[in-house]
């Protein structure tokens, strides 16, 4: 129960200027509310990692968080591409972004080997490609059984790992399910994790398929549809208008700092962005 | 399953998509497990499970295994791609405990640029530290066409696309041609199929060089030539692609309306 | 559904002297049924593989079937030793037994790696130990990353995967709950598979946490208690009774043989052993 | 949680086995994450949490984490520890994600035979190949010994337990002692404490051998050293074991009944 509090105090509290970041979520329970309190709370020099930085990233970076970006697939998915990650990749704006850069395989071995508390992890991947050019994070290795030569990852070990999920308990105990993703490695991954919730019940039932014990987690928000525009499976659908929008509004550097500015800087929290965004989208 | 009246009178009412999408789900056998990226793949899989493949296994690297949504999904994580699974796993272990091991048949993928050997860029036009155009990245693709027993490949051809010479390799077909393939470790028999706009392609079975095998109807040798970056060939024995069937085509509208 | 047939086809078609088979259930869901038909049809020199060799490997090893044991821990659990066991050990009756001896952590990682299609995996354990001194499959590895040594241990793939889940379906698909030991690990790791079940079912319900496609399934036979005297989660508890009993059973070479000719030999099936064992222990 | 009486009063109506259970059961900490075998470790750490430990967390080798059972289960695998568990992992996970990285502050074992610096023996007496004994093996010992921030022991004190060499080391303690713990690699402490029959030991600060800090009520030194298979060192400050109380006897046995 000692690690519930508001996400303000959780991004406080566990998320420094530089500090490398894992927000995760596949598709599904996407934590944005917990990126637009770091933006809010204008965190510097972040090492962002994510298998698949899609919007909630793009406003990471054109927001200016982040210095690096450690990723295996970038875009809006379903619309196109990322504009603020573009133009921080081609033209350094607003500052450059390092890429350090995978494939969802290698990304998924990457987190494991961190949960597990290995220094690297072994996979069949890679091989033949550009992909090892780019990255010191991969090298090869050889079985001592058989001879033959693997690929071999870095492990990741972020300072924070960041996720949405469905349910906590009042122990603050965190309950997941429908398309897990990476959240478990993330989180057992990083040294301090935040969890942004859709509610705290008194008991989860059988359908939560992955339960986070409350000592592995430093701190729980309870943020209603804290995962949109994602998802969150059994609560809300995705709003496949707000990506459609989301072109447009990243499109220009104007018009993204003036949303930044009227969503997020200009409100105290993401139900405040919520209120304004959900009523001109739902006609969708 | 409802017995449906099959109308296989050919129509030529369809988009160069749905030719494509047509022509990829035909490749799929009954049976076969496919790991399906989204976008035209999706759409064909689904669409050879809902018509002469019905127990045509779907995975996606969401994790979900076996799914059966009745529309093609949006993303590769829709919501209905868990309701309608047969299971839901992590994203860890949908790589390393159901892809690597090389128990999928068919790894479905898309691209942005493509060599005459099948190899792939996703990632960059241009240099890579000063690109162009920045494009998504790896994603599954790279150790989808690794770990696949054979890889089934759809995408628009064009001097842009099929290209001499990769801006970057992000992920393995062929290799160098040659068999070389081989040389990479373990791993599965690499492109078995390009289906583009104008036509279908198939690597020779000595060099692996990706050769014209048969045009879709009204399209051209030259057109093909053209939109081809390196010099094309083309099989003694050129067919035409059969035509879509008004029952193919009801069949795609059907499983794609929104 | 071509993968649903009888245990004694199952058996006939997928195991076969000399084989590495597999026999998994941690504490619960312990294929025993499936044992005894091995033993049923006198396969010879198997190679077992199985983290805890309880009671149902005494018996397979105490009928001759087996020519070595790959293992973390074996004895019959809250009774005492396995004296099949520990007299193919000692003095080689029925045969001499070679030895593959592990951490459970070390097995669990050797499945892993099988089922992951790697040659090896890596674990930070077996240091300061002899469990390395009479095993090939142990070696250290050095992380191209850190330069750290780790243990490295050689995958498990077995000829043969067997397994007791609480369901299939019509089409062959397996599902389980409970603990889940490492059951899912030894069927994908291995070339064949062989599951015996409680019931058929038209649909799995949400309580089943881990689903096997027919596909990487050889064969499904439906077998009633096919876990006992272990237990199957939903349907019937652990008989302790049994395990107490088996240490007299055991203990002298010629009751165990007239315990295997009685309860196996002279049997066609499970069933009929259940018929004489489950009356005589009801009382307790 | 109901309001209990607390009867301090001391009793020696108490089995040896009793007593080893109680005095571990003090050692545990409230919240602390305990790794637990089976056997007196597993009462040890139910009747702790029924008592003076409500949120100690049990996880056993068996995959289930946060269990409650309401009685001490006979095997790890009781169907009760996945019904009141809060989750419930594969046997690789359990391993791999929880016991390995540094997660579990105490890792609770017995062992058939130890030497001066808490390492164990569960594997032979007698020669590996050719053995007196044959013991069970490692089970999950050797990596929860390495990996918990810090171990606790419960065996009988014998000649034949507590011995000058063992016939095979399976699970490490404080190695050759003298620190060599550390040159394994990354791990825990090592053996924070060894609770006997006869009394309690501790590893020295420095030479880490084991050191009688106290002896149970009517124990002697004589007792002890006669136990022991080394020159067993005694602390200067050597204590008496407060005796089990009125109450921790009756919740133990309420633990245990069944």
């Amino acid at each position: 129960m000692k690690n519930i509090m508001t996400l303000a105090d959780a991004v406080a509290l566990n998320v420094h200027d530089g500090d490398t970041v894992a927000m995760e979520g596949f598709t599904h329970l996407i934590p944005f509310a917990a990126g637009h309190e770091i933006i809010r709370q204008q965190r510097r020099d972040l090492r962002l990692v994510r298998m698949t930085p899609d919007v909630i990233y793009d406003q990471l970076i054109g927001a200016g968080c982040a210095r690096e970006l450690v990723f295996s697939w970038g875009g809006n998915p379903g619309v196109g591409s990322l504009h603020r990650f573009r133009e921080a990749v081609d033209l350094a704006y607003p500052r450059s972004l390092e890429l350090d850069e995978h494939s969802h395989a290698g990304m998924s071995v990457r987190y494991s080997a961190g949960a597990s508390g290995l220094p690297f992890g072994t996979l069949r991947g890679y091989v033949g490609t550009d992909l090892t050019k780019y990255t010191d994070n991969v090298r090869r290795i050889t079985c001592p059984f058989t001879g033959e030569s693997l690929a071999a990852v870095s492990a990741l070990n972020p300072d924070v790992g960041v996720i949405h999920a469905q349910q906590a308990d009042r122990h603050g105990n965190v309950g997941f399910w429908g398309i897990l993703g990476v959240q478990k490695e993330a989180i057992l991954a990083s040294r301090r994790s935040i969890v942004t919730v859709e509610e705290v019940v008194d008991e989860f039932d059988p359908s939560v398929r992955v339960v986070l014990p409350h000592w592995v987690v430093s701190a729980v928000a309870v943020v209603p549809r804290g995962a949109h525009p994602s998802y969150a499976h059994g609560y809300y659908d995705r709003d496949n208008a707000y990506y459609r929008a989301w072109d447009e509004i990243s499109r220009d550097r104007d018009v993204f700092s003036q949303w930044i500015q009227t969503h997020i800087m200009n409100t105290s929290d993401f139900s405040e962005h919520l209120a304004m965004v959900e009523p001109t989208l739902a006609e969708v | 399953m409802t017995a449906e009246t099959v109308d296989a009178s050919a129509t030529s009412d369809y988009t160069a998509d749905e030719l494509m999408t047509i022509v990829a789900a035909r490749e799929l056998n009954n049976g076969d497990v496919v790991f399906v990226g989204i976008g035209i793949p999706s759409t064909a899989a689904n669409l050879a499970r809902q018509t002469h493949a019905p127990d045509v296994v779907l995975i996606y690297e969401s994790g979900t295994i076996d799914t059966k949504p009745t529309k093609t999904p949006l993303s590769i994580g829709d919501g209905e791609l868990a309701e309608t699974a047969l299971a839901v796993v992590s994203v860890p272990e949908i790589f390393a405990y159901w892809l690597q091991p090389g128990r999928i048949d068919v790894g479905f993928l898309g691209a942005a640029q493509l060599d005459r050997h099948g190899n792939l860029n996703t990632t960059v036009i241009g240099d890579y530290e000063h690109p162009k155009v920045r494009l998504p990245g790896a994603g599954g693709a790279p150790e989808i066409a690794l770990a696949s027993k054979r890889t089934m490949l759809v995408l628009r051809q064009s001097a842009r696309s099929f290209v001499d010479k990769l801006d970057y390799v992000t992920t393995v077909g062929h290799h160098e041609g040659n068999g070389s393939r081989a040389t990479l470790g373990r791993a599965g028999n690499g492109p078995a199929i390009v289906i583009t706009d104008i036509g279908v392609l198939r690597p020779d079975p000595v060099t692996d060089e990706l050769t014209l095998v048969s045009l879709h109807p009204g399209r051209t040798i030259e057109e093909a030539t053209a939109a081809t970056g390196w010099p094309l060939k083309i099989a003694d024995d050129l067919e035409e692609t059969t035509p879509p069937t008004l029952t193919e085509i009801e069949a795609l509208r059907r499983v794609s309306a929104r």
